[in-house]
């Protein structure tokens, strides 16, 4: 059956970023030079041609945007200046908002207005509230103990609550992923025991990025795995030892090592990223879209506070350390809120999902073209 | 015969020849072959000295033949030749053995080295001694030019012979000059326009002085030969009635052109019956009129153009027109121009875009977001009636195999860019002025790479579209290289006739007319009166492939005679 | 002492002499026993020129034109070839072995090649032996 | 007529080159000109407001000026007939068709403009006078194309004096094996050419030299041309040998691209013409010595034709005309590091390959993979050609497009690696029957007469041809390893081959800008010398009495270069013909283009 095409994908393409891809004339060379591009999962050039032709509904079930680190060898590489890696970049945020039934994450890719106006009004909202309720309970003054401005306790229910719900966004999110790339492939069955047998790949990927050390630099890979790590021990301290972060005046190491140290990962990462994406020297940083800089904005901010938080609260600053404390929720809730589930931040589950579905897919297809014919050498 | 004097000069080229062969022995068995009345050696004969030698032999020993042992003659005939005709004697009173390159240069044995150069200067003796005078004659050249086709081939070539002086007569068979190019609004790939050329070209032809445009003209009859054509042309008299004029011309140029492909012949393009299917040529009307909407009056979203239509493919022409890829970037870049916004989509096999500027101008047409849609040779794409509730009016549907997937492209106007095709007068043509053409009716030069503009009759040349498709520049060049090869007769004012050619015997003929059909030249005519065939020596390049064919023996080709060859034959095995 | 064919060589002026000349020009060697005649195309080669040389005591003859395709005169080497079976049938009846005779298509810058034909030739046709023309004719001489 | 200018670039032309303001001025005083806009780089163009405006003014004519006008028109004539206007009446006034480039940019600018105000084509309104013309040409380049154009106008009787920097005539064209498509042998027509202009009295050959500077006006140009030292009189040389044989020096041969070696004195290639020996400087003892060390050839050669101690002489050419037909030079295949040229043993570039395959080459003509060698000299190993050790590959890759069609490098297509690709995979199926044959391509561009049959004839062959252009080779135990997408059949290309061929491009010859500046003629932006007009005039250039041929207008194949390098002769004999030719259209006068143009206007 007949796929229509529909040239006009290209255009709405081009604000999630994908500027050039019309200029690429399909020699194959950026799907040569990638490290990862193998059978059956060969890109970037066959998402380009996808993209091109607005093969919409096979976009939407592709993983290969997601095998892609974007180390921006392709684009080095292209003789059209077509730019492969950043084609893949935009095709990763056009699925992002695929994936989104919202249709928030899509309003903010093709609005920068509208995704800054949501976090204005949720920082706005976080920050009222936090206030309403330090005062009706507690005094300013008072940053723990009895009638403590925000005691830890009540904070820790409101953490609790919000990865609630971001993880009930992320999981229908991810569900949709899974139906579109998986669930609804016709041509591919796997079996459920595949799933359970290949679950390791799942913490493998997130926690070590391996794939990402394929690439030819190395450097990328480190500042992301470093980045990425600390931000999970951040959250790991929030969502279980938020208690015994806030116990003071006295340090307590077994808790505030992984916790500036994890400050300090985020910290520096955050500056080399938003360095690099200023200076655009190297390729994979020259294009930015308007939601890397806001999640880059929102993350330095939410550090910046939180380490302010640390100090104040450890020179018994209490007014200043509330005061600060809820101008951090102000930048810690949008964050979440708005970034995990429907922009950069979601990538943090799709691609380990990717690679693990592209896995479970690759295995049933390879058993299938066992039987089919071999490479050109033997055509 | 008796009388014949034969001198024999055997060259030592310094030890290249005498280092393996005992130049001496040479001598000692030549003299004693008949007629020779000297045999020298000499360390280069090609020197001056050498030559001065040769000459003052002639003098003493009134020598009426030469033979010269040393290289090949392909290095110093010409060198010998001179020095015989300095010392008063006949060029063709030379001949020459190969000592050096067949001969030293390729044995190492002195004996067997010296024994096959005594044979083959015996030879040359030999065959010498039945050398016959030769004299290259030459014919006087018409200046004048008939350059059939008015297209910018034809019209190039006129007046490139026109400026120079020379009178040119442009028979033109429509009633206006131009030809396909005139059709056209803009030229690929950096979008000039066709018009102002033309203009130009046309201004400066009709207002030459030297130029004759006959307009709605037919060459009707060519007789003669290269310098020397009579022509006779029928052209419209001033009352509008046809009169056959007669007109005298050195050189014929033929720039025939082309004819477009018909595309109703391929019938899953449904030309002809789907009204929104138009030819490449329709388009350019749209566009020069400023009216690029479909049949309904609507300006077209969706604009799919399929290349390589009866080109490339097995049924129909396997060959490539050459010139279709560029037209349709050309098409994609104005339709986008005529209609902002539309969406143009490219179906083709190969992008050619081989010359100056084209590869940029490809670049350029997908930067403006064609898309480019690659299907295999002979897959051809099919085009349909797409359904009410569709956005658009036809649905194409194509194996597209830069994705592996079969495409649906929408379509509310569809380009076929139409192939070139020879014209069908082609033949006629070719008949006329008797030259060939290949299995697909364009006209046949004489040689791909030595001689792209001359064909196998000697005076006849083809320049543009009729040799094969070609753009306007390579059109151009070629017509202004026949130009070229006109000036170059006509500045000498006669064509030099080498004296080496066959002749028929009138009194052997039977008129079988078997070697008429052998000459690649069509250098012999069959007089239908006395029943022979004879020779037009200007014409003939002496193959020789008739004088082996005949079978009454009727033809000789001169300085390779069946005498002469015979006592070579002879001599090398004496 | 061995025995020393003589052949004949007919060869094409644009392509197989040129090439011929290459063959001196590289100083590559090859076996003295072809005798090289010029012609302008291999179509002038004349059915009789073989015979001839033949009759005249030649032990082989070779015949050398363009490549097909390849011709000065476009297809004369073409004419060449369909005379060559002819000639080769009727050569086969007067009872001359079939490789004392053989046609090849020597470019000009095949000058090995060229060598090659020639000491492979002159090997067979040693091979042979001399050519039974030359004692026919001396028995036919001997019978009057 | 009432008329409107309008001002649009494409960005593409040399913008630089052009005053535009001083343009627009000047279009504003022009007769009939109602409105002038200038509406700067790729503007998007509303069609009803366009429409609008040619109402409000109701303009009769629109002229658009610009690098590239026509890229606007459609757009315009929609405009014009649904104002009701006359379609036909947009004209173009397009600076880069008529060269408005360095130093007369802005001036031409103007006089192409107000052509077009006029309705009137430029080359009618911008014809230059004609100058007196002497009757001798020289011909610079001693190619395929050189060659033709020489013998054209040779044969005319008329002198040509032909230029050539190496040693002998016969350019790239005698390192061939076969020709595309119809495989016959370069050497069978080329030599027979060399020839007749070796003994072509009309023609003064001049090997071995070099053009030195270009001075005078058209029709009276002096060349400066330095006879650099060949150290051996070319009319006495025999060719014996002898003094190769003797001589100690060795350098890679030229002619055999490097693939084998030469001496110091040499003879370029057995058919040479001059069929003589020369000197290389470089590589002589006796010359880098001053005369201290060796000499030995000069002392052996029998006929004493060697004078280590010649020098280089300048001799002057008066002559009428000059032709351009330097050719190419093949891109540096060691720029594309990925590729591995240089590096690994068994990747050749085409020209190289040329050479392995020819039956005149070092390996006459067997297809070998190279050896590896202990250097008796230098002491080290290398990897050579050798006919008798080397294995024959048993799998060969053609790379097409190697420094063609990328941006990285150069962005044109160089028009003639498609088809010998092609020609070289027959070259290799026709002497190694069983070898495997691939072709990795991106788009197969056979255009010319007989090209698609000869793309179908190789592919029934039985090479491979694979859509998609390959991204590195790698070693792997002795064996090449070409990594790319098969794009058709939807896989990856990972194996092994034992030799790589890569189909280099085309570059302009070194030395060609130099000229180009000399000679006061403009270059594109590729470096290919730019014609007079690109569709009615491609031989001619802005400067009289010099003509392009062959290559160095543009990759060509021979028989376009044939083609155009006759046409040129075309040129020359016109202007010797009448004894006057055209003077330069510099020369014409803004003023005068008005007024001529005025006048046409009105017939």
């Amino acid at each position: 059956m007949a796929i229509r095409a529909n040239p006009k994908l290209i255009t709405e393409l081009e604000i999630y970023g994908a500027q050039d891809v019309s200029k690429c004339y399909h020699c194959g060379n950026c799907s040569a030079t990638c490290p990862f591009s193998k059978e059956p999962y060969i890109f970037p050039r066959r998402s380009m041609r996808s993209l091109q032709m607005g093969l919409e509904s096979k976009l939407e079930s592709d993983l290969e945007p997601w095998l892609c680190y974007y180390c921006g060898e392709c684009s080095t590489e292209c003789p059209r200046d077509a730019e492969p890696g950043e084609t893949m970049m935009s095709l990763r945020r056009w699925l992002t908002a695929r994936y989104d039934f919202t249709g928030i994450a899509r309003l903010f890719y093709l609005s920068a207005k509208a995704e800054i106006l949501a976090v204005i009004i949720v920082a706005l909202i976080a920050g009222a509230g936090f206030l309403l309720y330090g005062f009706s309970q507690g005094s300013i003054t008072q940053y723990g103990g009895p009638n403590a401005f925000l005691p830890a306790s009540s904070v820790h229910i409101f953490d609790w609550t919000l990865a609630a719900v971001l993880l009930a966004l992320l999981g229908t999110n991810c569900a949709r992923m899974w139906w579109f790339t998986v669930g609804r492939d016709t041509k591919v069955h796997v079996p459920l025991s595949a799933y359970v047998r290949k679950i390791y790949l799942l913490p493998m990927h997130f926690f070590t990025q391996m794939r990402y050390a394929k690439c030819e630099q190395k450097r990328p890979w480190v500042l992301h795995l470093v980045l990425m790590l600390s931000y999970v021990t951040m959250l790991v301290l929030i969502m279980f030892f938020l208690e015994s972060m806030w116990s003071g005046p006295a340090v307590n190491w077994s808790v505030h090592a992984f916790g500036l140290a994890a400050t300090a990962g985020l910290l520096v990462t955050t500056i080399v990223l938003l360095r690099k994406r200023l200076k655009k020297t190297e390729v994979q940083y020259q294009q930015s879209h308007e939601t890397d800089w806001m999640f880059l904005v929102l993350l330095i901010v939410v550090v910046a506070t939180g380490l302010m938080q640390f100090t104040l609260h450890r020179l018994g600053l209490e007014t200043a350390a509330n005061v600060n404390y809820v101008i951090h929720m102000m930048a810690v809730v949008p964050m979440l809120l708005l970034e995990v589930p429907f922009s950069k931040w979601s990538h943090m589950a799709y691609r380990p999902l990717a690679m693990y579905f592209a896995d479970l897919k690759a295995e049933e297809m390879v058993s299938k073209e066992r039987e089919a014919v071999g490479a050109p050498q033997a055509a | 015969m008796d009388d014949l004097k034969i001198g024999v000069f055997v060259c030592n080229c310094g030890t290249n020849i005498a280092k393996v062969i005992d130049c001496d022995a040479v001598i000692d068995s030549v003299e004693r072959l008949p007629y020779v009345a000297v045999a020298r050696t000499y360390k280069y004969m090609c020197s001056d000295p050498g030559q001065d030698m040769i000459q003052a032999d002639i003098e003493e020993y009134g020598l009426d033949r030469v033979v010269v042992a040393a290289c090949s003659p392909r290095m110093h005939e010409p060198t010998f030749r001179k020095a015989l005709q300095k010392a008063g004697l006949n060029p063709y009173f030379l001949e020459m053995a190969n000592i050096r390159e067949q001969c030293s240069w390729v044995h190492d044995d002195p004996v067997a080295a010296t024994e096959k150069a005594a044979a083959l200067t015996a030879a040359a003796v030999m065959r010498v001694a039945h050398h016959e005078a030769l004299e290259r004659r030459s014919v006087d050249m018409c200046p004048n030019t008939l350059v059939i086709g008015g297209g910018i081939a034809g019209m190039s070539a006129a007046l490139d012979l026109a400026d120079a002086g020379n009178r040119v007569y442009l028979a033109e068979r429509s009633d206006h000059l131009g030809g396909n190019v005139a059709r056209a609004d803009l030229t690929a790939p950096y979008l000039d326009s066709a018009r102002d050329m033309l203009t130009e070209r046309v201004t400066r032809v009709v207002e030459h002085p030297n130029i004759d445009v006959l307009l709605e003209s037919q060459v009707r009859k060519v007789d003669g030969f290269v310098g020397n054509f009579k022509t006779t042309i029928r052209a419209k008299a001033d009352d509008g009635a046809p009169v056959d004029s007669v007109y005298d011309v050195g050189s014929i140029i033929v720039c025939t052109g082309y004819k477009e492909f018909d595309a109703s012949r391929i019938t899953h393009y449904g030309y002809g019956k789907l009204p929104n299917v138009v030819t490449s040529f329709e388009l350019e009307k749209m566009l020069r009129a400023g009216r690029v909407t479909t049949k309904e009056g609507k300006a077209p979203q969706y604009v799919a153009i399929i290349h390589c239509v009866g080109s490339r493919n097995l049924e129909f022409h396997a060959y490539c027109s050459r010139v279709c890829c560029m037209t349709a970037l050309k098409y994609a870049h104005e339709v986008k121009s005529a209609v902002p916004g539309a969406y143009v989509s490219d179906i083709y096999i190969d992008m050619h875009a081989f010359g100056k500027g084209m590869e940029d101008f490809y670049r350029r047409s997908s930067e403006i977001k064609t898309l480019f849609l690659m299907y295999e040779k002979n897959d051809y794409p099919v085009i349909r009636k797409a359904d009410a509730t569709d956005d658009c009016d036809m649905l194409i549907e194509v194996n597209e195999t830069l994705s592996g997937e079969t495409i649906e492209m929408p379509a509310d106007l569809v380009v076929l860019m139409v192939g070139m095709e020879a014209r069908e007068d082609s033949e006629e043509v070719a008949h006329l002025v008797n030259i060939s053409r290949d299995k697909d009716g364009w006209f046949i030069e004489s040689h791909p790479k030595l001689d792209p503009v001359a064909t196998t009759t000697d005076g006849v040349y083809i320049a543009g579209a009729c040799q094969a498709p070609k753009d306007i520049p390579d059109s151009v060049a070629q017509a202004r290289a026949a130009a070229a090869r006109i000036l170059a007769r006509t500045a000498l004012g006669k064509i030099d006739i080498d004296a080496v050619f066959a002749e028929v015997d009138e009194d052997k003929c039977s008129g079988c007319r078997m070697c008429n059909e052998l000459c690649p030249y069509v250098a012999i005519e069959f007089d239908l009166e006395k029943r022979r065939s004879h020779v037009i020596s200007a014409l003939c390049k002496a193959c020789g492939a008739c004088v082996a064919a005949c079978p009454s023996g009727a033809i000789t080709a001169r300085h390779f005679t069946d005498k002469q060859i015979f006592s070579e034959i002879e001599g090398v095995l004496a | 002492m061995t025995f020393e064919p003589k052949i004949v060589g007919f060869l094409c002026n644009w392509c197989s002499y040129t090439g011929a000349d290459l063959a001196g020009t590289s100083r590559i060697h090859y076996a003295p026993n072809v005798r090289i005649i010029r012609v302008m195309c291999s179509a002038r080669i004349d059915p009789t020129f073989v015979l001839k040389a033949l009759h005249d005591g030649a032990d082989g003859v070779l015949i050398c034109g363009c490549h097909p395709g390849d011709c000065h005169y476009s297809e004369g080497n073409y004419k060449m070839m369909r005379r060559y079976p002819m000639l080769k049938s009727l050569l086969a009846d007067y009872g001359i072995e079939d490789e004392r005779v053989r046609l090849e298509w020597v470019s000009a810058s095949e000058g090995q090649r060229f060598a090659d034909i020639v000491n492979d030739m002159t090997e067979r046709v040693r091979a042979l032996g001399p050519s039974p023309v030359k004692a026919a004719l001396e028995a036919d001489l001997a019978e009057r | 007529m009432r008329t409107g200018v309008y001002l649009c670039q494409t960005g593409t032309g040399d913008l630089d080159a052009v005053d535009l303001h001083s343009v627009v001025s000047y279009a504003g005083n022009l007769p009939n000109v109602e409105m002038v806009k200038d509406l700067g780089t790729m503007p998007a163009l509303d069609i009803e407001a366009l429409v609008a405006e040619i109402r409000a003014n109701d303009l009769q004519r629109v002229v658009i000026a610009g690098d590239s006008p026509g890229f606007f028109k459609p757009a315009f004539t929609t405009a014009m007939r649904n104002a009701g206007g006359d379609p036909s009446e947009v004209r173009l006034a397009s600076f880069r068709q008529h060269g408005a480039s360095f130093g007369i940019g802005t001036v031409r600018a103007k006089s192409v403009l107000a052509c077009a105000t006029f309705g009137v084509p430029y080359g009618l309104a911008a014809v230059p006078d004609t100058t007196p013309t002497h009757p001798g040409t020289v011909v610079i380049g001693g190619g395929i194309a050189g060659i033709q154009a020489a013998l054209e106008i040779a044969d005319a009787g008329k002198q040509v004096f032909l230029v050539e920097r190496t040693g002998t005539i016969g350019g790239h064209m005698a390192m061939f094996d076969k020709t595309f498509p119809t495989l016959d042998c370069a050497a069978c027509i080329l030599t027979p050419k060399m020839v007749a202009v070796g003994q072509h009295e009309k023609i003064d050959l001049m090997t071995y030299s070099e053009v030195e500077e270009v001075s005078g006006s058209p029709g009276d140009y002096t060349v400066k041309v330095r006879k650099k030292a060949r150290r051996v009189d070319v009319h006495a040389c025999v060719a014996c040998n002898v003094c190769t044989e003797v001589c100690p020096q060795r350098a890679p041969s030229e002619f055999d691209s490097g693939i084998a070696e030469r001496k110091a004195i040499y003879i370029p290639f057995p058919q040479a013409v001059p069929n003589a020996y020369l000197v290389d400087g470089q590589s002589c003892t006796y010359v880098q010595s001053d005369g201290a060390k060796c000499g030995v050839c000069a002392k052996k050669c029998p006929k004493g034709c060697i004078d280590l101690d010649q020098v280089d002489e300048i001799v002057d050419l008066e002559v009428g005309n000059v032709v351009l037909a330097l050719g190419y030079d093949v891109y540096d295949a060691r720029k594309i590091e990925r590729y591995g040229y240089g590096v690994l043993p068994n990747v050749l570039t085409a020209l190289e390959f040329e050479r392995l395959t020819n039956a005149s080459g070092p390996t006459s003509g067997k297809i070998v993979t190279k050896t590896k060698r202990l250097n008796k000299r230098t002491k080290t190993d290398e990897w050579v050609f050798d006919a008798e050790d080397g294995a024959a590959p048993a799998s060969v890759a053609i790379i097409h497009c190697v420094g063609s069609r990328d941006a990285n490098h150069n962005a044109y297509c160089s028009r003639v690696c498609c088809m010998y690709s092609l020609k070289f995979a027959h070259l290799v199926k026709e002497k190694l029957p069983d070898a495997d044959c691939y072709e990795f391509y991106i788009d197969m561009r056979a255009f010319g007469k007989g090209y698609e049959e000869f793309a179908d004839r190789i592919k029934a062959e039985g090479t491979f041809v694979v859509r998609g252009r390959t991204a590195k080779v790698t070693e792997q135990d002795g064996r090449m390893v070409i990594k790319g997408e098969d794009i058709v059949s939807d896989r990856m290309v990972d194996f092994p081959v034992d030799m790589v061929i890569l189909a280099v491009g085309l570059v302009p010859a070194h030395g060609a800008a130099e000229l180009a500046l000399r000679l006061g003629i403009q270059t594109d932006t590729d470096g290919w010398f730019s014609e007079l007009d690109y569709n009615s005039d491609p031989t001619d250039t802005e400067r009289g009495g010099i003509a392009v041929a062959g290559v160095c207008q543009g990759p060509k194949d021979i028989p376009d270069t044939v083609a155009q390098a006759a046409a040129v002769a075309a040129g020359a004999l016109k202007s010797m013909a009448i004894g006057r030719g055209l003077d330069s259209r510099a020369s014409v006068s803004l003023s005068d283009i008005e007024a001529r143009a005025a006048r046409l206007t009105r017939v």
